[in-house]
């Protein structure tokens, strides 16, 4: 009976080990989402940014694709 | 006393099983959002290339054309 | 006695299995946030690399503005 009162007690520290251990993992984890929130928010804001640049090169290489032989002719 | 403590026991690890679970569950789904965020950057990053290289390209037809133009400009004044 | 032992043995057994999986899940989540940390830092780049992209790009849109009517008139 001893013996097993001391397994018992041992089991209670591992279970609260155990319950730690989570409790670390779950701080981890959100710590993790935070930053995986924050590298999706500035990828959005670099996909708008991509966007924009586009829309400006874009008629620019139209503008230089019909002027450059242009120039040549002339 | 100790079948007492037994049950308490397996109560707290049933509910150390419960959050175990949980907290797997948030990590798979973390990590499928994390394939998706990589393979959004990499696609970025393939766009930045691309964007470079157009904008190089309009850079130097510009800096060609003004080369060309401005001395030019100068003959036909004179 | 034999089923306090059996017992005994299956819930040593059940706490290591919680230690493997709280082990095995802080591998998984360090590899993503080490993994993030390489992904912000190309984040940072590619931030970067737009702003110098908009600085070029300024310049070509100013004469584009001034050459085309310019050259209308021509």
């Amino acid at each position: 009976l001893m013996r097993q009162a001391a397994h018992v007690n041992a089991w209670d520290q591992l279970l609260q080990q155990g319950h730690d251990q989570v409790q670390q993992l779950r701080l981890t984890l959100n710590n993790v989402k935070t930053d995986q929130s924050r590298l999706q928010a500035e990828l959005d804001f670099i996909q708008g940014q991509q966007q924009e640049l586009e829309q400006l090169i874009e008629p620019l290489e139209a503008a230089a694709a019909s002027t450059t032989p242009a120039q040549h002719q002339g | 006393e100790l079948q007492k403590q037994f049950k308490q026991q397996e109560e707290h690890a049933g509910s150390l099983q419960a959050s175990m679970n949980t907290t797997q569950e948030e990590i798979t789904q973390l990590r499928h959002k994390h394939t998706m965020v990589k393979a959004a950057i990499q696609e970025a990053k393939w766009k930045q290339a691309n964007l470079t290289r157009r904008v190089l390209k309009l850079v130097s037809a510009q800096e060609i054309e003004r080369k060309r133009g401005v001395p030019l400009d100068q003959t036909e004044e004179q």
